[in-house]
């Protein structure tokens, strides 16, 4: 069955979920990858916002995570306090992973959604943090969506907006982070995990058709290929929940 | 903040009273929802001129302040408005043309500020952020805090835990409260004393309102005192923080209000297209703020059909089904 | 802290899986109002030992656990019981005979600790208690904390504020966050899975909930979850904080649930007149507690007629009229 | 008309309370006195509680704070941190008044409510702060009941739990605390206020048939009567309100 690669995105991060995970959702992607792994693999995980819902029904794909679609059915709806507080608490924080999306990611995982060029003057300015970088300082893992650009996987990033694993191992705890960091980095060429050892970014799937050579040609810096597999394609059966489901007006995808 | 008495004026009245020239602002809502757009387009129309203003997420309202001229420091977290302005427009423009000046936070970090506002302490800790750029880069210089008393004297602070490690945390960020001279925010229910009772997510508001010096409360219906004091838990602002009650129905269009309007996708695809070009956003300024006298006028510009077609709906608290591509 | 699951258990599974020797516990209710009596008493009826206790004004669950030498230690701020007994009396007699070890705060301090722990911070900053004797004495020494890794190391900590006397303070209490391994609460209204519906006032119990590790939920009602969700904002705690759900209808009793049931003046004014005698107040325990199998035979002995007299009224929360001499 | 002392010491503390003043009341007799200023002196006042109830109806006498007939009828009902926060935070505290009760007051109006003798091995314990400490930092205004008797006017207090002026002007101000301190001492002998330079406390009113010098006798510390005045009785007005309004069953009065 044809698959479209926002399709395949959205199932190769719905397949890092895991069952009873609390799952943080930006707008977008991020939501439709978390409702796919509802309905596919994690039917026990619970789609939770900043902006304070909790375990929300989602009958209908919201556009923003203020969306009133975020509202309905939850279990609680409260505000930003709360739902930040659930994830820096380490109680109920340890079983979030958080989906996050960004301007530039490093080789460890850093993210700038705030700006190109210097800060005061920039050429480029993004929206900045949101709960970014909250999210980033907080949660044992996080899942990050990108697009395969040179310019979006540069050597150093014009500004550090949220926490991956900073400059190396053992750098989150030295800086007095939690431990934790970013586990995944999703794109449109391929999936990247980060060492257990060294925190940098390896390649470990190249979607069907895609080069790992291609892959390093769209990154300013260079990664280890040599665990990479090519990803397995979505099941029909997914792709069908996708798109009678999950977005049948395709909204985002 | 005031006490005991009814509160309730008209908005032209509420926003000359109590927006002046320079105050420093927050506005209530997320994204695309319940900001006070009915008082944000009014302080336009007021010309109101150089307010410093306090948001986490409240981008879209804050953008169009910022379109209008209105602002001329923003300390935000986020200048985004979901799907329809991944990034916020004029705020970009405003940024890269350096018409105003800017200093960043996360979101959480926003509303801990606005806490300890609310709470009456100069700041509070969090571990958000330890390394970040957010940190190091200051969008206010240590001199121009110098010189401004409502200003902290830094950004931020970082404190190693002065319990020796107690839960984990070697150091803490710690974020100064916010007191702004006054704050805006638009709600489904408030009666004339202006105890109101939010429906749905309640974002920052509730600090935001606590905080500050001044609050006007937009509503979309003024209610009987004794109906919202029977079930006095789900109000989670009491009258005395409140200075001015005004009845605004669509108040935060074109932005939804839970149970009772969605956003209006038509309105919002239409105003970022206007929003990236100088001269359409002018025209767009000129026929829909400037040009009514009111948000009355605005409505009924959008005509009654768009607005049916935005309605609640009863079971789900948003327009089940509208078109939104 | 646990997911998405079925969590209903028995009162005597709950108690005996979460309640351990030793462990540090909280329980929520605020002097007469809402503590959880049914499961302080199956505490005192399973002989839980050395329990470190955490109460902001939780007087009176926390007195017959004292009583029933249930605890060893406990930080408090306030032991008592309204007009029923000004000082809680096994409490005062426990400190007296030098029964249990005791440390003293505010009751804003004990709220802002569990407020921390809910929030992962190691401590937060209040302006409460400068110059006091809460500052100055500690109840647990520099050398017993050293020894003790589930306290932090300092009772309290003055801080000068870093921001330059931003907010017009100069210098800030700071108050460490309390994590009990197991907080329990008494609502109206639960789900299965733990969502919780308080009516009326919430005291400290939503952060003392979050703060924990584990969390017994009782309730008057188990509802269905779609009529909980139907309204979500005012579910003040969802059910990812809650470890066991548990059907107690009266669990509050003797005291008081907002809408279902007014404190009973009566078994009050008795069991303070028991309290205040050793002999009488072990007389009291074997009867009421200890000789009843469970709440519902403690209920039995009671009697229907009384319940009915402290039945709520519907318009006021309370048992209107009822004879509180 | 006849009155008891209580309803003289009620009446004497309604008289402190302002129009628009926000009223923090404990258990017992300042929750009469804050009621009983509603509906003499001060309509407007707004009667509230540390347990997060504002502008409670009280149909009937509440017995504690936590009582559910503070809930009923409220603007808003909340909980601890929110009423402290009401408190602490200037724009709303500057407008609350306190009433307090004790076991100990000393001249400079500092509160023990924690025990007798040594803090960590006590003749005699009490309930300790609860509140109290927290309103006595924060409020510009406090009322203090007492009941007038040597012991409970000492020298020096066994535990200090609550701040008054601590020791003397300026005192508050170099611990860190706001400004503001006690403003009455309301007992069954008379009322006392602070002096404005030397924050000591001094006698302003005697009760009709009280001698100034039974109440000398009466502390462990002299105080100055050069100023006091003897009180005006209640009138018969407001007995009618405190025994026909505010409590019918004789709760507390």
């Amino acid at each position: 069955m044809e698959y479209t690669l926002k399709e395949l995105m959205t199932i190769m991060a719905a397949r890092e979920i895991q069952d009873g995970d609390i799952v943080f959702c930006g707008t977008g992607i991020s939501m439709v990858a978390a409702m796919a792994a509802k309905h596919i693999n994690a039917p026990n995980s619970i789609i939770f916002f900043e902006t304070g819902a909790i375990d929300s029904r989602l009958e209908e794909i919201p556009m923003a995570v203020a969306d009133p679609r975020v509202m309905f059915g939850a279990a609680s709806n409260s505000g930003l306090l709360e739902s930040f507080a659930t994830m820096q608490n380490r109680i109920s924080g340890d079983h979030v992973i958080g989906i996050l999306g960004a301007a530039q990611v490093d080789k460890y995982g850093n993210l700038n959604s705030t700006c190109i060029g210097e800060y005061l003057h920039p050429q480029i300015r993004f929206s900045g943090s949101g709960g970014a970088c909250d999210v980033a300082s907080f949660v044992p893992r996080c899942l990050i969506f990108m697009q395969h650009e040179k310019r979006k996987f540069p050597v150093k990033l014009d500004y550090l907006t949220s926490p991956g694993y900073l400059d190396g191992a053992g750098a989150r705890e030295r800086a007095g982070l939690m431990p934790g960091g970013p586990t995944a980095v999703i794109t449109n060429l391929g999936v990247m995990y980060f060492d257990d050892d060294t925190k940098e970014m390896y390649l470990a799937y190249y979607y069907p058709g895609v080069l790992s050579q291609t892959i390093l040609e769209n990154m300013e810096f260079s990664v280890d290929i040599s665990r990479a597999k090519e990803a397995e394609p979505p099941a029909e059966q997914d792709l069908k929940i996708l798109r009678e489901i999950v977005d049948p007006y395709k909204l985002i995808l | 903040m005031d006490n005991n008495r009814e509160k309730v004026m008209t908005l032209k009245d509420a926003i000359r009273t109590y927006v002046t020239d320079g105050c420093h602002i927050s506005i209530g809502g997320f994204t695309v929802s319940r900001n006070p757009m009915a008082a944000v387009f009014e302080i336009m129309r007021q010309r109101k001129r150089n307010l410093h203003c306090y948001a986490h997420s409240n981008g879209t309202g804050v953008d169009e302040l910022i379109g209008g001229g209105c602002i001329s420091k923003v300390e935000i977290a986020y200048g985004g408005n979901g799907k329809a302005a991944p990034t916020c427009i004029r705020f970009k423009s405003a940024i890269q043309k350096r018409e105003i000046l800017f200093e960043d936070y996360s979101n959480y970090q926003m509303s801990l500020r606005f806490h300890a506002g609310a709470m009456g302490v100069p700041f509070i800790a969090t571990r958000s952020g330890l390394g970040t750029d957010i940190l190091k880069k200051w969008g206010f210089s240590e001199e121009m805090r110098a010189t401004d008393p409502k200003l902290p004297d830094k950004k931020i602070e970082i404190l190693d835990n002065p319990f020796n490690g107690w839960t984990g945390a070697s150091k803490v960020v710690l974020v100064p409260a916010i007191n702004p001279d006054i704050t805006i925010i638009h709600v489904q229910k408030a009666d004339k004393y202006g105890t109101c009772r939010i429906e749905g997510l309640n974002f920052a508001d509730v600090d935001q309102v606590k905080a500050s010096r001044h609050v006007i409360v937009t509503c979309e219906e003024i209610v009987d005192t004794n109906m919202l004091r029977e079930k006095p838990e789900y109000n989670q602002i009491p009258f005395i923080h409140v200075s001015a009650v005004v009845h605004v129905p669509y108040g935060a269009y074109p932005y939804e209000c839970c149970n009772y309007y969605d956003y209006d996708p038509k309105y919002l695809s239409q105003a970022s297209k206007f929003a990236k070009d100088d001269r359409l956003y002018k025209e767009y300024l000129e026929k829909f703020v400037y040009g009514v006298k009111d948000h009355e006028e605005l409505l009924s510009i959008v005509g009654k059909e768009q607005l049916e077609r935005i309605a609640a709906d009863k079971r789900t608290g948003y327009a089940t089904g509208l078109d939104r591509r």
